[in-house]
């Protein structure tokens, strides 16, 4: 993006130009007055973009809270085994004990109805989701920009063909299809494995329109002809020309996709199609957690519903932020 | 002076935004009779159409802010009048036109219906004698066959034919004050003038006043009774057309007529546009606000704002050699014209 | 027989009469009120609500699930009942009385002379005929479809002479079955069974009127099928069609031939689960419930638990008595790791038991200790001796058998069929596994899947539940452990216990029958085939308007004795 | 727009068939079992007699067969021929055969004329006659065409006809699907608006906060937590009424009309869509706000707000109505999450269970259901785009 075209929705954002006048564009800074806000850092679409991302307070606090759940995540084998217990294991022995506790010094969320922390179960849980989300969306954007470049650049048939099937990707009932997916594996197969290929098989179609679209919109620049004048090759043109317009609009989305990918993982542990226990998943332990809710216990479902829902928030508030920061235009 | 038709004296309008206080419109003051034409001319960001917009109450408060002046029309103020009065004025009295008739125009609505609507809210005709007179009016704008393009939508409609169709709305209710704000701009050339000319024939017809807003000193030249330059949202001269044509005081003033390609007064001389950029609102350059782009800036016009003064009957500027004979005549012969 | 009030004389000394003549046994303990805590003097008239889930059948040639067999068996009467309050024995029904042949293989029934079907028309001998028939054969049409729809119960007559000749299609009529005269209907066993009156009591074998099963019942001026409507020869008739996944109503019979019951009428509404039943029970709109899960003791405290426990009484209205169920491990006896006993019996003795009990059921199943359940005839305390928590035992089984601590036994697969609810139970007999030292994972499948898996010895460790078709020892011995039988998953190979299970079934003496089915269990349980779990009990709970309702240990409402207030 | 509308029929054939044949290739070939056996709960069904409910439902046959008949089945128009005997309203004689796969090319083979009326009765796979087609028989010398409703089967699992089943489940998944559009139009495009009107103000801040965290909401949390607070902390108050709040007809003694129980689960449903709503209706009505027309209303004298309802409004719905529109084929389409977090006993819920019980025959009449449902909303909406946008209408915008 040029450094005009920033400077235009940099204003779009104070919000000026919402209003319906016929207020005068802001004219562009001229070079002598841009210094004021030059400071020594470099001046790269990254560098930019981090800065201010730095101002958007929302994001920064979504950063933080998805910092806490990677690293707890990560590091939870070395501690949350010794203080909040393994939360995996049962004792028959003492599960009457232990089951359905109140919250406590010892279990800050209370135990599930197995004896278990459910702190700790959260903690095991964002393992699935992280796991799901980051590696689906993955699986998605690789897929989407492979057949959005195919469209975009070669056009005709195959462009019609690949956008064909986005619409019947986009068309039918996306979880019935995951559903239909995991259901009608073998057994043995059902896990975080197959959650992870059916979500990531589904969810390419939305990537390889954007990137169609940015494929589309790069090459109608006289320099892609230019390049193309002088002999470079497509995957030149695609690397050197079209990837680094594309790729803010692919990150922006795909944080956002993150989110709605641990939704939909835990719909379908929900479902009980997803990660099987004894592993655990947010979405499982809302459905085991279900039956107590009459008896008056709404932390086996309150807890993990919340985790999902913080988690899902963060990465949509990062993407948000992440969409001011890197100027990428989006519809809602 | 109260018994002009429209006065702006002295209008500020400043908008209050996070980046700091842009100001639009910095006193703006003029008169316009019945039936006269007053031009308003300056480049984009001047704050000519915000001046318009002041007038008619349409730009958003906040973040704008009248701080200071009055527009009196016959004899009341826009500014501090009720909404509802206003409205009654909007479209009635004073109609405006505007720059893109390809946006200006609702395109879900029949064009017939979109003429017929200030009808509707002003006159209180029925929709059936409002949509009969806006056949009239199509065809007063030379639309043909005007009783089958009232059922049109505007996409179905050229871009002259737009700008015809927004004048006929405009004329609707003959308003006393017609504001075109840059009506040709959008449009190709041949157009333009086929515009022009209908506006001055329907003015000779209505006996509107009309503010013509332009960043082309051409356009007003042959229409034009009296002419506003403004510069940074401040006037920097004013006068009637003769004046401003022909003993202009302005450096900016004559910057812009060096900028008309075919002017009549030009002789084989080369096309001589002003050097720079129109500055930010935000961040006016200190002094005249012209002074970074002024061949002719002194140290004085750095440091001091020039004030607006009278040179001579209504004609004045805001430039502080304004008066100064050496200065026009160094005007003129850089400027290869002859006064 | 309906109501237990009704204890004429003359149904007594029938009841005595034939029992004694089949098996010498005792005359049956008084099925009165006196057991079931009733208080107060019957009323006649209103209306009771009933959940069930929507039933596959209403129509008795193939209600299989409990759902179609709870409307079916209020619309329908049998050859023989059993006795709600004690499983052992059999009391007359559709037939008055009934003789078996020395050798156990023809039995003759002497039908009720008052019986009627509702629509006012008698039953007959041929009618059983035509209902039997109708089972086995594999052309039988459903009459709500209009297309080919074979009976999947027709195993509860595959002793009958001439199953096999019908099943595969070779003649049309089933040979065993034969109405002598009108009320007296006869049936030829193809081999010994001494237990087949208890089979007679199933609801699914009652008579059906031809011509209304072939032509359609008028309802209104219109035909409804009669697998919408049935039209039987219980206590109850349908009020109206079948109202598919919303409810059934049923109203009072007054053709019935028996007592007439007290309620106006039952309705059975449909409930896609049962939170949602019991949510609607405590907000007072239904009269007969299941608990919702995690909840059974706050409804024990509430609304008082019945004497008996399958009895509902004002204020003490929780049914939490035993079923003639069990839930149990199977252990795949050809798998490398299982067929190693010792290996079995150490898994067997290292299951708590008690903990799943509690834990996931509140206390309201017991652990089993045998794999019949209590309400079975020659149950016997204790009698799987390896059916009991013992880690210490476990371990030194396992140690003696050369894997201390589990060593040497490679990480085994828990099979069993998801979404049902059995994830929490697999995972406490995970950690208990783990307890012995023995790793193993989940492998969990959809039920049609995972009974593929069963079938196919696909499998090491798996679950079941077994319930009873009809209260007798055999149906549990024969169908589980018969080296043939499709319901052997252990694949449980043992010719004597065959042997002896066929010389079981000729035993006419109950006493002795009952005695030789233990001794065959005594032997099994040595081999620890299969490790039971834990006895299944009610978990209902009815409304306060509820008086002397039972439902009994094979989950059948007794809707002719209740009544409402 | 007729041909539009018939090229996008045609367009839909495609994905029509490579769905289901998607599906039959599924059903045939993954390991696995079918329906049949739950018929026997978790007892053993002997496997004679699962091979014979097997051939009876025409399961042994090879799938192409079992896939071309399946599509006959949803075509209205059957083919048949008679083959002349005279034995035809005989149901025990069965004289005229329905070739499976048939629909029109038939050569008839026998010549005979078919009654034009009565009942005519027919051979079917297992070799059981029944009888079809009483009315809406066409005859033509020995062919016979006949206008049944579509027939999509009988479950695996009860032997019901799937028709029956989905047209049961059909009326509760429409009525959860238009109250919750109700609440999504009232609710989505109302915060909408005044979230575009009022900006910066706090209720704008309210609905874009709001909308943030709805559309981070797993919905079956909703559902559950919603029942928590209606059903427990509230129970007293709603007499328990609300907790898993489905009752119907048959409930003698609900405590509130039948309606009232569609809310909580109509609020679940609605609940990301309404979010998305609100926020397309507030960026349209910015972004609309913005155009020039708008500034020109304000000029002809139009209050604030005849230049909203008139003139905005139309024009921000565009892509608001597009929005609900697909949405509403999407919740027609059946909430397996919402009917399965309340027991509605919609087709989401019926096709979750067939799916996940391998009942084939109710998946392939469900997805056959969706599909269709799906594509004629879609359509549905792009005509009615159409009607909103007369750039569209009459040509002049190209795609």
């Amino acid at each position: 993006m040029s450094e005009y075209d920033r400077q235009e929705s940099r204003n779009e954002d104070h919000g000026i130009e919402d209003s319906h006048s016929g207020l005068p564009a802001m004219p562009p800074m001229t070079d002598a007055e841009s210094h004021i806000h030059d400071d020594q850092e470099s001046r790269t679409l990254w560098g930019d973009a981090w800065r201010r991302l730095r101002k958007n307070r929302l994001s920064i606090i979504a950063l933080v809270w998805l910092t806490i759940v990677v690293v707890s995540a990560i590091s939870a084998d070395l501690w949350v085994p010794k203080t909040l217990g393994d939360p995996r294991a049962i004792d028959s022995s003492t599960v009457m004990a232990n089951q359905l506790k109140d919250s406590s010094f010892s279990h800050p969320l209370g135990t599930d109805d197995l004896g278990r922390d459910i702190l700790g179960r959260l903690i095991y849980g964002a393992r699935a989701s992280l796991t799901v989300g980051i590696a689906a969306v993955a699986i998605s954007v690789i897929i989407g920009l492979l057949l959005g470049a195919l469209s975009g650049f070669y056009g005709g048939a195959v462009d019609s063909l690949i956008m064909r099937i986005t619409d019947v990707f986009l068309a039918f009932p996306y979880i019935l299809f995951c559903v239909l997916i995991l259901a009608m594996l073998p057994s043995s197969a059902r896990g975080i494995g197959p959650v992870i290929v059916s979500i990531g098989l589904l969810g390419w179609p939305s990537f390889a329109r954007l990137f169609r679209s940015s494929v589309l919109s790069v090459k109608q620049n006289d320099y892609v002809d230019a390049g193309r004048a002088v002999g470079a090759s497509d995957s030149r043109l695609m690397f050197r020309h079209i990837m680094p317009n594309a790729i803010a609009p692919i990150i922006v989305y795909a944080t956002m996709s993150i989110g709605g990918t641990i939704l939909t993982e835990a719909a379908l542990s929900f479902l009980g199609l997803g990660v099987q226990p004894p592993e655990i998943s947010w979405g499982r332990m809302i459905n085991d957690g279900r039956n107590y809710l009459i008896g008056n216990h709404p932390g086996l479902v309150f807890w993990p519903g919340l985790a999902i829902i913080l988690t899902v928030l963060a990465f949509t508030l990062l993407g948000d932020g992440l969409r001011d920061a890197l100027d990428v235009k989006m519809k809602d | 002076m109260g018994d002009h038709l429209l006065e702006v004296t002295g209008l500020k309008m400043y908008f209050y935004t996070r980046d700091g206080v842009v100001k639009a419109v910095d006193g703006v003051s003029f008169v316009l009779d019945k039936g006269e034409t007053l031009g308003v001319v300056g480049e984009s960001g001047s704050g000519k159409s915000v001046t318009a917009l002041t007038m008619m109450r349409l730009t958003p408060m906040p973040p704008g802010k009248v701080e200071a002046g009055d527009a009196k029309f016959k004899g009341r103020s826009l500014i501090t009048m009720k909404e509802d009065e206003i409205r009654k004025i909007r479209g009635n009295e004073i109609a405006m036109i505007f720059q893109d008739p390809m946006t200006s125009l609702n395109p879900v609505y029949r064009i017939g219906r979109q003429i017929a609507e200030p009808l509707v809210i002003h006159k209180g005709m029925s929709k059936k004698d409002a949509l009969l007179r806006a056949v009239e009016l199509l065809r007063l704008v030379g639309i043909p066959n005007p009783e089958q393009r009232v059922k049109d939508y505007p996409h179905q409609f050229s871009g002259g034919m737009r700008q015809r169709a927004m004048i006929a709305m405009a004329l609707a209710c003959d308003p006393d004050v017609l504001i075109a704000d840059e009506p040709t701009t959008a449009l190709d050339v041949t157009i333009q003038a086929q515009i022009i000319e209908l506006m001055q024939e329907l003015q000779k017809r209505t006996g509107s006043a009309i503010i013509m807003i332009t960043h082309d000193l051409g356009v007003v030249a042959d229409m034009a009774d009296r002419i506003l330059v403004m510069y940074a949202g401040r006037p920097v001269e004013y006068g009637t057309t003769d004046e401003i044509f022909y003993k202009p005081m302005h450096p900016y003033t004559w910057g812009l007529m060096d900028s008309i390609p075919t002017h009549s007064l030009v002789e084989k001389s080369a096309l001589n546009p002003i050097k720079g950029q129109p500055p930010s609102l935000i961040d006016v350059p200190s002094g005249c606000a012209f002074h970074p782009r002024c061949p002719y800036a002194q140290q004085r016009c750095t440091d001091e704002i020039p004030e607006y003064r009278i040179v001579e009957g209504t004609h004045g500027t805001a430039c502080h050699f304004a008066g100064d004979p050496g200065f026009v005549r160094r005007l003129v012969e850089n400027a290869g014209v002859k006064a | 027989m309906r109501n237990r009030f009704r204890t004429a004389v003359v149904v007594m000394a029938a009841c005595v009469l034939v029992l004694g003549v089949l098996s010498g046994c005792a005359p049956a303990k008084t099925t009165t009120g006196t057991g079931t805590g009733a208080t107060g003097t019957p009323k006649a008239g209103g209306t009771m609500s009933f959940y069930i889930g929507e039933p596959a059948y209403i129509d008795p040639y193939n209600t299989q699930e409990s759902e179609g067999t709870e409307v079916e068996q209020a619309l329908f009467d049998s050859l023989t009942r059993i006795d709600p309050l004690d499983a052992t024995k059999l009391i007359p029904a559709a037939a008055d009385s009934w003789t078996a042949n020395a050798d156990a293989t023809v039995f003759t029934f002497k039908l009720n002379k008052n019986g009627k079907f509702a629509d006012g028309t008698p039953v007959t001998a041929k009618d059983f005929v035509y209902a039997w028939t109708r089972i086995v054969d594999q052309t039988t049409v459903n009459t709500l479809t209009k297309k080919a729809d074979p009976s999947i119960i027709s195993y509860h007559l595959s002793n009958v002479k001439g199953y096999d000749n019908l099943f595969a299609g070779k003649t049309k009529t089933l040979d065993g079955v034969k109405a002598v005269d009108d009320y007296t209907f006869e049936v030829t066993l193809s081999k010994p069974f001494a237990d087949f009156p208890f089979v007679c009591a199933h609801p699914a074998l009652a008579p059906v009127p031809q011509a209304l099963v072939e032509g359609g019942v008028d309802f209104n001026g219109t035909k409804v099928a009669f697998g919408d409507m049935p039209v039987g020869n219980g206590p109850f008739m349908m009020s109206e069609p079948w109202s598919h996944n919303q409810y059934i109503k049923v109203k009072a019979n007054s053709n019935y031939y028996g007592t007439k019951p007290y309620l106006a009428g039952v309705d059975f509404k449909i409930y896609k689960d049962t939170e949602a039943a019991y949510t609607d029970f405590v907000a007072g709109n239904l009269d007969f419930s299941p608990i919702g899960a995690g909840q059974i003791k706050a409804a024990e405290a509430k609304y008082g638990t019945s004497d008996n426990g399958y009895t509902v009484n004002p204020g003490k209205q929780t049914v939490l008595g035993a079923e003639d169920a069990t839930y149990y491990m199977i252990f795949n006896t050809t798998d490398p790791v299982f067929k190693n006993p010792a290996v079995r019996k150490a898994v067997s003795l290292g299951i708590n038991r008690q903990a799943i009990c509690d834990v996931v059921f509140e206390g309201t199943r017991d652990p089993a200790d045998n794999i019949l359940p209590p309400g079975i005839a020659g149950y016997e305390k204790g009698a799987w001796a390896d059916a009991k928590y013992d880690l210490a035992g476990a371990q030194k089984v396992l140690t003696d058998a050369g894997f201390p601590g589990g060593k040497g036994i490679p990480a085994i697969k828990l099979s069993f069929n998801s979404g049902a609810g059995h994830e929490k139970i697999m995972e406490l007999v995970q950690s208990d596994l783990a307890k012995l030292g023995i790793k193993a994972t989940f492998d969990s499948a959809e039920f049609p899947v995972y009974l593929k898996q069963l079938d196919a010895g696909k499998f090491q460790i798996g679950r079941l539940g077994w319930i009873a078709d009809y209260p007798i020892a055999e149906n549990f011995l024969y169908s589980l452990f018969q080296s043939k039988s499709g319901d052997n998953k252990s694949k449980y190979v043992n010719p004597a216990v065959d042997a002896a299970l066929d010389a079981a079934g000729k035993i006419v003496d109950t006493n002795a029958r009952i005695a030789a089915y233990q001794a065959i269990n005594k032997t099994i349980q040595a081999d620890n085939p299969v490790t039971p779990l834990m006895f299944y009990k009610h978990t209902r709970v009815g409304s306060a308007r509820l008086h002397n309702f039972t439902w009994d240990a094979m989950g059948l409402g007794d809707f002719a004795t209740v009544w409402v207030e | 727009m007729f041909q539009y509308i018939v090229r996008r029929v045609i367009q839909f054939i495609p994905v029509f068939l490579g769905v289901t044949l998607i599906l039959f290739l599924i059903a045939t070939y993954l390991p696995g079992a079918d329906a049949v056996q739950l018929r026997m709960g978790e007892k053993t069904m002997s496997p004679t007699l699962k091979a014979t409910i097997r051939h009876q439902l025409g399961l042994d046959r090879p799938w192409y067969i079992q896939y071309g008949d399946y599509l006959s089945s949803l075509s209205p128009v059957h083919a048949t021929y008679y083959d002349g005997s005279t034995a035809a309203s005989k149901t025990s004689d069965p004289s005229v055969r329905v070739l499976d796969g048939s629909v029109a090319l038939i050569i008839p083979r026998i010549s005979g004329s078919v009654p034009a009326t009565g009942p005519v009765s027919y051979e079917v796979r297992s070799g059981v006659p029944i009888e079809r087609g009483q009315s809406g028989r066409i005859a033509i010398g020995s062919l016979a065409f006949e206008f049944d409703p579509p027939d999509l089967g009988v479950s695996l699992y009860n032997g019901r006809p799937v028709l029956t089943i989905l047209g049961e489940a059909y009326p509760f998944t429409m009525r959860l699907a238009f109250a919750a559009i109700f609440l999504e139009i009232i609710i989505g495009i109302g915060a909408g608006i005044v979230s575009a009107v009022k900006r910066y103000s706090i209720w704008d801040i309210l609905v874009t906060l709001g909308t943030s965290v709805l559309v981070s909401i797993p919905v079956f949390w909703l559902g559950l937590m919603l029942q928590y607070v209606f059903g427990i902390w509230l129970q007293n108050l709603t007499n328990g009424a609300f907790y898993l709040p489905v009752l119907f007809e048959g409930g003698s003694t609900a405590p509130f009309p039948a309606y009232a129980y569609y809310i909580l689960p109509a609020i679940t449903l609605a609940s990301v869509s309404t979010a998305y709503a609100a926020r397309i209706m507030r960026s349209q009505l910015l972004e609309v706000n913005n155009q020039d027309y708008i500034r020109t209303a304000h000029a002809k004298g139009l209050s604030d707000s005849q230049v909203l309802w008139k003139h905005a409004i139309k024009n921000a719905m565009i892509p608001v109505v597009t929005y609900i529109g697909l949405d509403l084929g999407a919740m027609l389409a059946g909430a397996i999450l919402t009917e399965t977090v309340f027991n509605l006993p919609g087709v989401g819920y019926a096709i979750f269970k067939a799916i996940v019980g391998r009942d084939f025959s109710i998946v392939f009449g469900g997805v056959t259901l969706i599909l269709l449902v799906v594509m004629i909303v879609n359509l549905l909406v792009d005509v009615s785009y159409a009607f909103l946008d007369p750039r569209i209408r009459y040509g002049g915008l190209e795609e």
